[in-house]
């Protein structure tokens, strides 16, 4: 077995539910591979430790890391992407005026430190929302709650249900994606030279997450959520039950160009698409080599497809 | 016969350390008298000097004392961050005299230890007699009903303790100041008391009390008068005694 | 007795307050999403105790780690200083540096050459050891300078005079950093425990936290206060107990009983 | 003259070290976005200072707003506290609990009730007060024995011997805690600004080295921690003068030049 | 004639704060000489005694000194944190006197003083003449070659100052020490000394040498002899002029 280390980008969720089904279900095993997985946090920076070679794989958020990455000269590459949507959304009071999306640049705006710089930066740019709205979100959603006149950033698959259970309403949820926000998600990244000596490493890493998630989304995944609340006991079976339905429904992961290529799929297309939103954003120059940012060498080999129920 | 200022009863010292500094102390110190305390080192002086000013409490007995005090402590007792001026007007300071008067009588004082050159002067930069000077001119510039001094000259020189000596009787004429005074110098208790408690140690108690026939001081040669020195050897006497008393 | 009657105030205001916090939340309806009341905290704190323990032991010992390496470190880079002044004028910059680098940004660095235990214990130590230093170095700067002159005059070596007379006369100081110190120690370990991170299972009050925010359990995250509360207090409470005893004899603070 | 000869130490450490980091970077071919040269830094800030002077000048500004608040609070508590004692024992532990309440856990209540600039200092403010704090109480409770008879003695009010006597006498320790309070409050505004934000804009340092660091832009993340690096050491720097300049009449301490 | 053991050479200092504290002095101090300074208060005594025991830096001029010298400061400068035995021990363990010698000689020198029954007790606990004993105490135990002593009996009794005077004087002669010793009285220095240096103050020098003549001292009543009661007051009229000599 090769050992292989996988940083992702936050506590235990469901959000990781394909890799840890991987390692629960002995996926990885028999792909020849003991993987450990490194849970991130709110300030933890796992793509340093990938740049800096303490480990092998990492998971990004989203495709504007990997374009910095070539900014900045960084060996990462992405080399699979789990998610064809990103999972971020903006919530809104229901009933306060703001139950449409062009409602929303009227109110206060609760964003974190990274959405700030990305994918608010997108927003102000495609639709007029206003750097002077916002105050920041520290993960935690009481002051948006307090404040019917606010909206707040969130995942689809975690704030709706913690602010359905906590305060008893059901927010407004505004999925990016779905109003054309065309970032990859969920990326597995490596470091470019590792792709040059062991691209079958590579491949196998992939290939093994890919069919993780594939079970994980429709297949058993008791034992994966096992090993979630093992890393992450706050972490309820409830909360993770929701998650994994609201992956399904929002076709997070399995929908778009995966149906046809597989999870994990990325294409040329939608990264040019996505590399000119963020030019007109302002977060990059146009003559960035953005190709630089991925591969596709790993994907779109249609590798589990047969798994999705019909 | 004067009232009395300052009356002891029953009074004893146990320090928490469980040193047994005094043992029942009577003691009356009446209007115009100047008191000295002699007694062998750590017979408890300046434990009954406090006693009286009230910064230490009696373990038993009771003590009645005037409002104003003035008290030269054992050590000079400087704020060393205030300089000689500020340090001896601190008592006028605290009784919201006003600026004029308060610079007035602190320049007085000052005068009268012989320190004016040195009022801009901080602590450290002083001698340790002048540090004591300091100290002396505090206590008296705030002219108090009740002055009590603990070994205040002990760090002078003879000349300057002897005009000190005739300014302290001066002024305690002047003011019509009661004053108990420590001093190890047996020769200065004579000169100046109108009245000698000579203590003992270990317990500290007062094993004499003899009042003093100051007539010698209106000779001329006060000093080397044939009374003083009889007086002298007399109290030398008794404190030579107290001393044995000591186990 | 005289024990009991001091601990009379701290306990009424501290019964005031809880007191007074129940009626607002009450009277004002506060949801517990936003500030539950002491007594929902105080149930939380029970039913989660399986939860909340082990976390809160995994802090404390970060905590206790942590200003233990904080306090030898401070100790000793203030005796070098005091003992070589050019050391302390060249090096004195550094440990301001070291103090103001926000450990959110070090963190990953230490990450990359360290394993995660010792990173976050030296950002534990990073946080608490500034005021040990700060204090002590003051406080080996302040012995009496007649004292000083005795020990030159008898020929005192630089160790003697550190050990007979500067470290003593430091020690008031040294305890007052020390205070400030351990409730800096355990503020560090959790920072550190969210920017270095506890990876693989090893999950402190911290995360706790920040987790039961992020799933707005509030109740749950003010349970976990709490105990990041009481460890302080408790450590304050120690440190001042030791530092009583340590100056007793001597020095005009200790004078009252704490 | 002196002067110049002192600052030969430090100067010379400092580019010894900055010699050492650049020879390490090079000879062990560490690539820049896992530790840079100093020569990369130093071009990074020039080129990127458009950027990262601004960020400081807010950052700086909420730095020296919540040192103010910490040293007026600090003092006003220590002041309270030393004038009743019952009010020590009755409230220094919430001030133990203040010092060690994380910052990241209360932010998000301080929003609710409180604009962001508020916030902000207010965190800066806590993170900042408790050396201060702590230490001004024990300078209060320093005061020699016999000086404090003697105020007895002459009747002296508690405001007089406050002011004449228990304060002076605090002075070294308060600037000590004052010493310790300026690096945290800098630390302090960081993570406020991290927890609690600057409206709108945020542009202080601490987003701008989140920012780089997310997005892998170490060199100026380093720019930016010089930034905070020299700013840490100027604080120091100013209130070490200061201090030195109140207490140089009389003060052990202060015997030598700083 | 013995060899000279102290040489101070035109020796001025001026403190920092403009101060002239001595004007050029020059002064031998010869072997089992017991040298007593005698002068106004802030002439410059204790400036005179830090110069010889190095504690401060001559503005101009030279010093030679011995290596080993033993130091009473004018104040008792004792360890607030130690007890009595370990600050009367200090200067043995400067020394790294093994441990059971050491022991002996501090309660030699705490009998010397009469302080056993206080080896425990802590400064604070202490009254000021005890605390100054015991800085004597501290100086007596190392046995230095030169003893520098100020003021150190200033602040016991006369009783217990008798005896340590005749103690040290034993001391002296047993441990073949040199002495410079300062005090404010004339009637201690005639006692003690073989030489008197009187002094003047602002600025500080030397206005009178003179050599005693200790044949009195034989006698049974040697305090009170006639021979020794002239010297005394030969010597109280040169400190008067000195006295006067200041402006
Ligand atoms: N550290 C200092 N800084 C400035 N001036 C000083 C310092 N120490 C002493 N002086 C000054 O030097 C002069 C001599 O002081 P010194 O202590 O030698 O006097 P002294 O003869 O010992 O007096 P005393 O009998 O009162 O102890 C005094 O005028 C004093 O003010
Ligand atoms: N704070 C204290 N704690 C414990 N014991 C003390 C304290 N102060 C004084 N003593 C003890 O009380 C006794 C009397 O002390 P006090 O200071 O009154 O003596 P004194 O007569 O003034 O002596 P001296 O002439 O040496 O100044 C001594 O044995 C001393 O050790
Ligand atoms: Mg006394
Ligand atoms: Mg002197």
């Amino acid at each position: 077995l090769d050992k292989v280390s996988f940083g992702t980008n936050w506590r235990a969720e469901a959000e990781h539910g394909g890799f840890y089904q991987a390692l629960a279900d002995g996926t990885y095993a028999k792909y020849g591979l003991d993987v450990t997985i490194l849970q991130g946090g709110p300030q933890i920076n796992n793509r340093l430790l990938l740049a800096a070679g303490r480990i092998d794989f990492d998971m990004g958020a989203n495709m504007i890391q990997a374009f910095d990455s070539v900014a900045q000269n960084v060996p990462i590459v992405a080399v699979a992407s789990m998610f064809q949507k990103d999972p971020f959304i903006l919530m809104s009071h229901p009933n306060a005026g703001y139950d449409h999306f062009t409602d929303l640049p009227r109110a206060t705006a609760f964003v974190g430190n990274d959405a700030f710089v990305t994918v608010y930066q997108w927003l102000k740019q495609t639709y007029g929302f206003s750097e002077d709205k916002v105050k920041i979100y520290t993960f935690n959603s009481a002051p948006f709650i307090a404040d019917k006149n606010s909206i707040q950033q969130g995942y689809v698959t975690s704030e709706p249900y913690a602010i359905a259970h906590q305060a008893g309403f059901k927010p407004n949820v505004f999925l990016a994606a779905d109003f054309g926000y065309q970032s990859y998600s969920t990326t597995i990244e490596t470091r470019r030279d590792l792709i040059d000596k062991n691209p079958d490493l590579v491949r196998r890493f992939v290939e093994a997450s890919i069919i993780g998630w594939y079970h994980y989304l429709y297949g058993d995944n008791a034992k994966a959520n096992a090993l979630i609340r093992a890393d992450n006991p706050d972490i309820t079976e409830d909360q993770l039950a929701y998650s994994i339905a609201a992956l399904r429904k929002y076709g997070i992961a399995d929908s778009g160009d995966a149906l046809k290529l597989g999870i994990g799929a990325m294409t040329d297309a939608r990264m040019k698409a996505f590399f000119a939103q963020m030019v007109a954003a302002k977060l990059f120059k146009p003559d960035l080599d953005y190709k630089r940012a991925y591969t596709l060498a790993f994907v779109d080999h249609g590798v589990g497809v047969g798994l999705r129920p019909k | 016969m004067s009232e009395a200022l300052v009356a002891l009863q029953d009074v004893t010292k146990i320090y928490p350390s469980g040193t047994r500094a005094l043992d029942p102390v009577d003691l009356v110190v009446r209007e115009g008298e100047l008191l000295t305390l002699l007694g062998p080192s750590g017979c408890g002086k300046s434990t009954l000097l406090r006693l009286i000013a009230g910064l230490e409490r009696p373990s038993s007995g009771a003590v009645w004392r005037p409002g104003e005090i003035g008290f030269v402590f054992q050590e000079a007792t400087l704020m060393p961050w205030a300089d000689v001026a500020a340090n001896v007007s601190l008592p006028l300071r605290l009784q919201n005299v006003p600026e004029g008067e308060l610079r007035r009588r602190r320049d007085e004082a000052l005068a009268l230890v012989g320190l004016e050159p040195f009022a801009k002067a901080f602590p450290r930069e002083l001698s340790g007699g002048m540090r004591m000077r300091v100290s002396i001119a505090r206590a008296l510039v705030s002219r108090p009903k009740l002055l009590l001094m603990d070994e205040p000259f002990a760090a002078i020189d003879e000349i300057g303790r002897f005009r000190l000596n005739d300014d302290l009787l001066r002024l305690k004429a002047e003011l019509a100041t009661t004053i108990v005074f420590v001093t190890h110098s047996v020769y200065e208790a004579v000169y100046l008391a109108t009245r000698i408690a000579v203590m003992a140690a270990r317990p500290g108690r007062i094993v004499a009390d003899v009042a003093i026939d100051q007539s010698f001081r209106r000779a001329p040669d006060a000093r080397t008068s044939a009374a003083y020195l009889e007086t002298y050897s007399r109290v030398s006497g008794l404190l030579a005694q107290a001393a044995e008393a000591a186990p | 007795m005289k024990a009991l009657r001091r601990a009379v105030p701290p306990v009424l205001a501290f019964i005031g307050f809880l007191v007074v916090w129940e009626a607002i939340v009450r009277a004002a309806n506060i949801p517990p999403y936003i500030l539950p009341p002491p007594s929902l905290i105080g149930t939380t704190l029970v039913a989660d105790r399986a939860i909340l323990l082990p976390a809160l032991w995994v802090t404390l010992t970060i905590t206790l780690e942590g200003l233990a390496a904080a306090t030898l470190g401070g100790v000793l880079i203030a005796i070098l200083f005091a003992q070589w002044r050019w050391l302390e004028r060249a090096f004195l910059p550094f440990a301001v540096i070291l103090q103001v680098t926000p450990i959110i940004a070090i963190a990953p660095l230490l990450l990359i050459y360290c394993t995660p235990a010792t990173a976050v214990l030296l950002c534990a130590f990073l946080v608490a050891f500034f005021p040990i230093l700060a204090n002590t170095t003051l406080g080996l700067a302040s012995a009496e300078r007649n004292l000083r002159d005795l020990f030159t005059l008898y020929g005192a070596s630089r160790w003697q005079t550190l050990w007979l007379l500067k470290a003593p006369a430091a020690l008031p100081f040294f305890f007052a950093g020390l205070r400030i110190g351990g409730g800096l120690a355990l503020i560090g370990a959790i920072a550190a425990e969210l920017t270095a991170g506890t990876q693989g299972g090893r999950t402190g009050l911290a995360f706790r936290i920040v987790e039961a925010g992020y799933r707005l359990n509030i109740p749950r995250m003010f349970a976990a206060l709490t105990l990041v509360a009481l460890t302080g207090i408790a450590i304050y409470a120690a440190l001042a107990v030791l530092s009583h005893w340590a100056l007793r004899h001597w020095h005009e603070s200790a004078a009252e009983t704490p």
